[in-house]
């Protein structure tokens, strides 16, 4: 299979998905999972395939070419795994929704140019299909109306922000080196000075930074992540925004690589090593906010910038071990977190919309699977042994502890201690209580949206106990970065410096579960009873008031709130509120008056030549 | 030696867990100027508990304690009491976030019982987790950046060799920051904010009757086993009498000599303990939290920072 | 320990640890509870004997009704001792839950408690002093060793008796009976 | 040369200009033929103009009115640039005519097509001719018939923004007029390529006063900033087909206007700076002033101001490919924000409101305006994969190609226009789609005659601006025409 074809799937399945949405809305749904699925085939055959293609040469004559190496092919089946299971959730999720053709059509189009970005063998390809991804994410982003639109809105600057330093970083480098391939640019870099590699490395940083909500820069990404319809939160928190380390991958050690990307600037102030404590920042903060969230959506926002901030550390710290973690971290993230999503899409899906933490809990009852779902996603989330998750991190700890960096270390570490209490929040407030009785007769989870919520937490196991399998790929990717490759079996790392055994672990804590399982079923046997069976001080309890929810953490929130505010936002929203008064001031130049007008023409004149007559100027 | 340890180790920990839980609860007495129970009392109560018959609000309520007490014995494998240890995959930091399974697998299943005194304790719960491991990571990242390995074994063979931590001059205050933590870790008073009866009806553990109480007691045995036994493998040298025992190294008996050092020393550190929490009334959680970010999390940090420089 | 006593453990360790290990839920319903702290602090020190007080009845096994029953109490009573898990033993404390004490005549105080929980033992006195408990809770040995600490038997076979007196009293109890197949 | 007797530029002018004034004979035998006749002589100059095109990238067809050769004859110079913009004025004339089949209705038909043809003879005219004083003639048809046009329909703020218009715009004309008597009275000639030759130092008073004077003049009508305040009246006032022409082709005219004195009769180098900073303010000031626009109309107006700072920047680098990217900004702009106003004016009769609140739910009620619409908002922000992108691409480039640093700040600042830029259409596009009634019943789409000239427009998007390389090789001449003065010079003199 050619790269032409695949990408002309992508796109074209997209559009003929549309088309096919007006004659019928069954036949729509089947075309879209047929097109996600036929996508993971290709690209999956295209394992371990290294191949180059020119595209045209229409762009001035530019050559646009893709090109598939191991980081493509790593990223290419995140996108396209992730996108079919998507699909499949959305035909059940938004089945009774208004414009499901438009959704569908957006959902595949972002897909594509996502698939397309990390397949882009030139810069200006990439660039073209990061804007498509971009622009299609906003329209998608402000599907769900009301508090969407102000969401979109700011997603939309910041990503304009972006992508217009982007655009500059591509021109200058065409400039300089008059080509726009990376292969060719990477060849080209030997020659550049380090203040132009600078130069470079944080013109692209800026706008992979924003995408992957690097703390400074992350303000978009709350809102949007919350008012997206939840399928579409999961793509975006999974693979979308992760685009974001696929550019700083692809900036920091393809194109300027990695012995200059590391070595650039002197000790703390080096570029990396800021990089890497943005990183942190990003890490220790939105995790601590997460907190706070009432919202379910918001809080997994929340966690999805802290997470982010895992890989930023981890490639940034630069070690062969600490990319892998990186790397390695963002395939995880993009199952737990579109597993969350997903659980948390099953929620909203059954009680009409509701995701507040507040209002909810006990669900676990009445929706098993969600609540699987949920349960490993945020297992995954902390870091549990056995999920993926705690594979990642457990690389990224290694790093920073052995590569003398305890503090960074302590960081993350303190990150994931914040994400264990928001998730739990999370989790709690969702699943488990007391079921509040007017969701006693919920409706059913159907299952389209059961199987990516059972596949994705089957593969958070299976990624926790053989880490090895994704590991494998992403060692083929840092050894094409020029890194050593680690020595990873099936099972983990085996290294000289602490081994990681990931099988070992699991078939110890199989066995003696299984024996306190007998040995729990061997005692007398327990009576089932209700929840309204409860202990309440001898009192019948009261129904849908027992529950703890509200204000989980209260006396931490007590402690904390005040320094927990996200002082980014607060500065940009005040700069838009100026650039909003400065418009409307600007505005009044015009001010409806001919007299004014003539004044203004007649004082261009006069200033042109007085100028020229008085100071020669020109 | 592994294979030996798979079968001694948990049941070692939890007969001493067991045992160490009716010591304090006789010294405690003595302090109070009691006579106390007999120290099988705690053994006596497992039984008792086992013999009920309990009450399940689902099999998530069953699947989560039984999780709590399996990941601490899993937890038993990773800690080196003397030489007796099972596995070393994944280090410390592995060793961390198995002892967050314990934890966990008691908020699941009592979160799951939908009683909200027991979500109040895990709110509790966490937010002293949160609290005590602050400096907690402080030292534990102090410990393995001085030693530079993430292995706990490593670091326990590191000191059988110069002694204990304590005489490397750097380590002395991390030493200090995680003996003034220690309570919290182990939920003892005066950070008995968890389980606090008298408000919160033993919050995470209210609906825990019969074998659910049974199981969640050992798993507190082992709570506390755990806590000590990292506390004098990482800053006392483990089962080493400060390198006194190498003459009969590799024998059995240095083995079982070992362990009984071992033992001692976490006898001695639970007594000294003992006598802080026998003395102290309960803290409110603010105030848990306000004086475990204030002094140990800065005694800590000033360690981190003087191991940092001179690495 | 003597050797009956050993080969009593291993002949039935249930019963001898549920003999030593009393989990008490106090009901401080009246002034009884005015004598409980006297007996687990350091004077009495009820814990030399394994009895420590407890906060929910889910951990118990000895529920310790010290004083009067209120009709609204009893309410509360009820709903505890059902909640504990089996084996469980009632201990009234005092003379009113026998009779009603000084409050025989009351309108609001019931008379006997054991019409509408089954008691294992009666600890007489207004009030009885701390030495008393012991000396009920050594009673309440031998009748466990005896097997005649049947209370949570006899109420789970008796339970539409006591369910009927219980909804007699109150008409409306708030919560469903605890046995669905039990017979009268 | 009997092949190029069809292709006779000349043509380009004298055909609009004959049926303008057919106009009124035909009305007496058909209304309906009326509407139809801009159409097909669009459709022909259309066809003509793409004939021409490729003949002149090598080498410029000098046509000589009456046989007299320049100077001392009238002569039309229809090199790449002039037929490049006459190619795009007769295209989007012909679609924006068929826009107007149905569009206008009500009111002096008649007079409303004769006009549009005129304003367009007058703009082909304006990129044709060779001579500066012909110049100053049809741009006077262009300006008058445009002064007429947004007075169309006859409403209050419709004869406002006329009079306003008129006011500025008959300034202007004066300016530009007593520039080039000034030119005549210095020169003795007005031949743009004999002026050319002549001019040896601009900077001598009398020629520099002169070409302030033309470039006031000629800046009014090419909205430059501070000359532009008639533009958001004008435009948002004015019929929609009629905006578009004004927004997409009339300022475009004056702009080249400005350029071709600047840089074939003046040929100045140093006084590029000044017209830098002053379109980096264009743009800024445009942008800002349409962000916080209410009326839909107004905002694509200032928007247009924006896009013309664009422009100027471009042409002022001054560098083959600063040109070429100009020229490329020119033509991505007038197709996008001609598409904007035939959208925005069925929008707007649907609606019966100019206020961009009143837009909510018109995604549901007419999809492919909407859709229409909402590319062109892309394209005019300069999204790939549409023109905006390509030409901005160009631009860009053009501006750090030199490794100035004061280019580097500018295009920095225009760059955050085009944020700013972005957040109002994006707003305009969420409003669309976004807001109001979840569903409505009728749909009340855009007929046909308006969404044919819409959707090739959008075609026209979409393939410019995924192979720019059909028009670079255009551009390419073009640029290097407007930069070869010499070149210029000696091509038409010989």
């Amino acid at each position: 299979m050619s790269l032409e074809l695949l990408i002309m799937f992508a796109f074209g399945g997209a559009f003929l998905t549309y088309l096919a949405g007006k004659i019928s809305s069954k036949l729509r749904d089947i075309f879209a999972l047929l097109c996600s699925v036929a996508l993971v085939v290709i690209v999956s055959s295209l394992y371990k395939v290294e191949t180059t293609i020119t595209l045209y040469n229409g762009f001035f004559g530019m050559p646009l070419s893709m090109r598939l190496n191991p980081m493509a092919w790593f990223f290419a089946i995140a996108i396209v795994s992730s996108s079919a299971l998507v699909v499949l959730y959305s035909m059940s999720y938004m089945k009774h929704r208004e414009r499901t053709d438009y959704y569908y059509f957006m959902l595949l189009l972002i897909n594509a140019a996502m698939l397309a970005i990390v397949l882009s063998g030139d810069l200006v390809s990439f660039f073209i299909s990061w804007e498509i991804m971009s622009w299609s994410t906003f329209l998608l982003i402000s599907y769900n109306r009301n508090a969407a639109l102000p969401a979109g809105i700011k997603y939309i600057v910041m990503s304009l922000i972006g992508s217009m330093c982007m655009l500059v970083g591509i021109i200058s480098i065409y400039t300089a080196f008059d080509t726009i391939t990376i292969s060719e640019i990477v060849q080209h870099m030997a020659t550049a000075t380090a203040g132009y590699k600078l130069f470079l490395l944080i013109i692209f940083s800026i706008t992979f930074g924003i995408k992957n909500a690097v703390v400074p820069l992350h303000t978009w990404l709350p809102d949007a992540y919350a008012e997206s319809p939840s399928p579409f939160s999961a793509v975006l928190s999974g693979m979308l925004t992760r685009m974001g380390i696929f550019g700083f991958l692809l900036i920091m050690f393809v194109m300027v690589g990695a012995e200059n990307s590391l070595h650039m600037g002197r000790g703390f102030f080096s570029y990396h090593n800021i990089l890497a404590w943005l990183g942190a920042i990003t890490i220790v903060i939105p995790t601590f906010i997460a907190m706070l969230q009432n919202d379910a959506k918001k809080l997994l926002a929340w966690h999805g910038i802290g997470q982010g901030g895992y890989m930023i550390v981890g490639i940034a710290f630069g070690t062969s071990l600490g990319l892998a973690g990186g790397i390695f971290h963002t395939l995880n993230h993009a199952i737990y977190i579109i597993l969350l999503f997903l659980s948390v899409g099953a929620i909203e899906y059954s009680t009409n919309g509701l995701r507040d933490l507040n209002s909810l809990g006990g669900l676990f009852k009445k929706m098993p699977i969600a609540f699987l779902g949920g349960l490993l996603g945020i297992c995954g989330l902390i870091g549990i042994p056995l999920t993926n998750g705690f594979v990642s991190k457990w690389l990224i700890y290694k790093t920073l502890i052995l590569g003398k960096a305890p503090f960074l270390a302590f960081a993350t570490l303190l990150g994931t201690w914040g994400t264990i209490l928001s998730v739990y929040k999370f989790l709690h407030n969702l699943y488990l209580g007391q079921l509040p009785q007017e969701h006693q007769n919920i409706k059913k989870t159907p299952l389209a949206m059961q199987i990516p919520i059972v596949i994705l937490s089957l593969t958070i196991l299976v990624f926790g106990i053989l880490p090895g399998l994704p590991l494998k790929s992403i060692n083929a990717m840092i050894v094409s970065f020029g890194f050593t490759p680690l020595t990873v079996s099936i099972w983990g790392i085996s290294s000289e410096t602490g081994t990681l055994n990931m099988i070992n672990i699991f078939s110890i804590l199989l066995v003696v579960v299984a024996i306190f399982w007998l040995i729990f079923q061997a005692a007398r046997k327990s009576t089932a009873v209700d929840q309204y069976d409860n202990y309440a001080a001898g009192a019948a309890i009261p129904k849908d008031k027992y529950n703890y929810t509200v204000e989980f953490y209260a006396p931490f929130y007590r402690m904390a709130t005040p320094y927990l505010r996200d002082i980014f936002d607060m500065l940009y929203q005040k700069i838009a509120r100026f650039t909003e008064f400065a418009c409307d001031n600007i505005r009044k130049i015009y001010t409806g008056y001919v007299s004014d007008y003539i004044i203004y023409i007649i004082l261009f004149l006069a200033l042109l030549i007085s100028a020229q007559l008085k100071w020669s100027v020109f | 030696m592994k294979i030996l340890s798979l079968f001694i180790s948990p049941l070692l920990a939890l007969i001493i867990g067991l045992l160490f839980l009716g010591i304090s609860r006789k010294i405690t007495a003595k302090i109070h100027w009691r006579c106390g129970p007999p120290v099988y009392q705690p053994l006596i109560d497992v039984i008792r508990s086992f013999s009920q018959k309990s009450i399940s609000h689902g099999a998530f309520f069953d699947f989560g304690i039984i999780l709590s007490l399996s990941s601490s014995v899993v937890l038993i494998y990773f800690l080196p009491v003397g030489d007796l240890y099972a596995m070393t995959s994944g280090g410390l930091i592995a060793f961390l976030y198995l002892m967050l399974l314990g934890p966990f697998g008691i908020a699941l299943s009592s979160a799951a019982s939908g009683n909200p005194n027991s979500s109040i304790g895990v709110s509790r719960k966490f937010l002293l987790a949160l609290a005590y491991e602050v400096p907690l990571l402080l030292v534990l990242l102090t410990v393995m950046t001085h030693y530079n390995t993430i292995s706990l074994v490593e670091i326990v063979n590191i000191q059988a060799g110069t002694g204990m931590a304590f005489s490397s001059w750097a380590l002395v205050l991390p030493g200090i920051a995680y003996f003034l933590i220690l309570p919290a870790v182990l939920g003892v008073r005066p950070f008995e904010i968890v389980s606090a009866p008298q408000e919160i009806s033993s919050g995470p553990v209210a609906e825990f009757g019969g074998k659910h109480l049974a199981f969640y007691t050992l798993q507190h045995a082992l709570q506390l086993f755990v806590g000590l036994a990292l506390f004098v493998n990482i800053f006392l040298g483990g089962g080493t009498l400060f390198g006194l025992l190498n003459p009969i190294a590799g024998t059995v008996w240095a083995t079982i000599l070992g362990i009984i050092i071992f033992l001692v020393k976490m006898f001695i550190v639970l007594v000294i303990e003992l006598f802080i929490n026998a003395v102290y009334p309960r803290f409110r959680i603010e105030q848990a939290m306000r004086y475990l970010w204030k002094w140990p999390t800065l005694i800590a940090f000033v360690g981190l920072v003087i191991v940092a420089i001179l690495n | 320990m003597d050797r009956n006593q050993i080969s009593k453990w291993f002949k039935n360790p249930g019963k001898m640890a549920n003999k030593y290990s009393f989990h008490v839920v106090y009901f401080c319903t009246g002034c009884g509870i005015i004598e409980i702290p006297p007996s687990i602090t350091t004077r009495w020190d009820a814990e030399r004997f394994g009895i420590i007080p407890v906060a929910t009845p889910r951990q118990a096994n000895l529920f310790l009704i010290t004083g009067y029953v209120s009709t609204k109490t009893l309410k509360a009573i009820i709903r505890t001792y059902e909640q504990m898990p089996e084996p469980k033993y009632t201990v009234a404390f005092g003379s009113c839950p026998i009779n009603g004490g000084m409050y025989y005549d009351s309108y609001n105080t019931i008379t006997s408690l054991d019409k509408y929980i089954p008691v294992d033992g009666y600890i007489a006195g207004c009030m009885p002093r701390p030495e008393a408990i012991f000396i009920g809770v050594t009673h309440l040995w031998k009748l466990i060793d005896m097997d005649k600490a049947d209370g949570y038997k006899r109420y789970r076979r008796d339970y539409k008796f006591y369910r009927a007196n219980q909804e007699q009293l109150f008409k409306e109890l708030g919560w469903p009976p605890l046995f669905k197949d039990a017979s009268l | 040369m009997n092949e190029m007797s069809i292709l006779d530029p000349v043509l380009l002018i004298a055909i609009p200009l004959g049926l303008a004034f057919l106009i009124p004979l035909l009305g007496l035998v058909s209304k309906k033929i009326v509407r139809w006749i801009p159409v097909v002589g669009f459709l022909f100059n259309g066809i003509v103009a793409l004939l021409i095109l490729p003949h002149v990238l090598k080498q410029p067809i000098i046509v000589k009115i009456g046989g007299f050769v320049p100077p001392f004859g009238i002569n039309l110079y229809a090199g790449s640039v002039g037929m490049l913009l006459a190619s795009l004025i007769a295209i989007t004339g012909f679609l924006v005519s068929i826009y107007a089949v149905k569009y206008i209705t009500k009111g002096a038909e008649q007079k409303y097509h004769i006009l549009f043809l005129l304003l367009l003879t007058g703009a082909t005219g304006v990129v044709l001719t060779g001579d500066i004083f012909n110049l100053f003639v049809f741009f006077e048809i262009l300006c008058i018939s445009s002064y007429a046009l947004v007075a169309y329909l006859g409403t209050r703020s419709g004869l406002e923004a006329s009079i306003k218009y008129l006011i500025q715009g008959s300034i202007g004309s004066s300016f530009l007029l007593i520039g080039i008597g000034l030119l005549y009275g210095q020169f003795g000639t007005l031949n743009m390529a004999d002026l050319a030759r002549q001019i040896v130092d601009y900077t001598e008073p009398s020629v520099f006063v002169s070409m302030v004077f033309m470039i006031t003049g000629l800046g009014i009508e090419a909205a430059i900033f501070p000359l532009n305040a008639w533009l958001p009246d004008a435009h948002s006032s004015a019929p929609s087909s009629v905006s578009a022409v004004l927004s997409g082709i009339a300022i475009e005219v004056g702009l080249y206007a400005v350029i071709r004195v600047l840089f074939t009769i003046f040929a100045v180098s140093n006084f590029f700076i000044f017209f830098m900073v002053l379109g980096v303010l264009t743009v800024l000031i445009g942008e800002m002033s349409a962000f916080a626009q209410k009326n839909i109309k107004r905002m694509l107006a200032y928007s247009s101001i924006g896009q013309i700072g664009l422009i100027v920047f471009a042409f002022s680098i001054s560098t083959q490919l600063g040109v070429a990217g100009g020229l490329f900004q020119m033509v991505s702009h007038t197709l996008g924000k001609a598409l904007l106003f035939l959208c925005a004016g069925y929008m707007i009769f649907r609606t019966g409101s100019m206020e961009i609140s009143s837009l909510e739910g018109i995604g549901k009620k007419m999809p492919i305006t909407a859709l229409c619409f909402t590319i062109g908002t892309f394209s005019i922000v300069g999204l790939p994969p549409f023109t905006g992108f390509a030409s901005k691409f160009m631009i860009i480039r053009a501006a750090l190609a030199n490794g100035e640093l004061l280019l580097q700040i500018l295009i920095g600042l225009v760059l955050v226009g085009t944020i700013i830029e972005g957040a109002y259409f994006f707003k305009i596009i969420q409003t669309i789609y976004f807001k109001g009634a979840h569903k409505t019943d009728n749909r009340e789409e855009a007929p046909v005659t308006a969404l044919i000239p819409m959707l090739i427009l959008v075609s026209f998007i979409i393939v410019i601006g995924m192979f720019p390389n059909i028009i670079d090789k255009v551009l390419q001449p073009a640029a290097s025409e407007l930069l070869d003065q010499v070149k210029y010079i000696g091509s038409v003199l010989g």
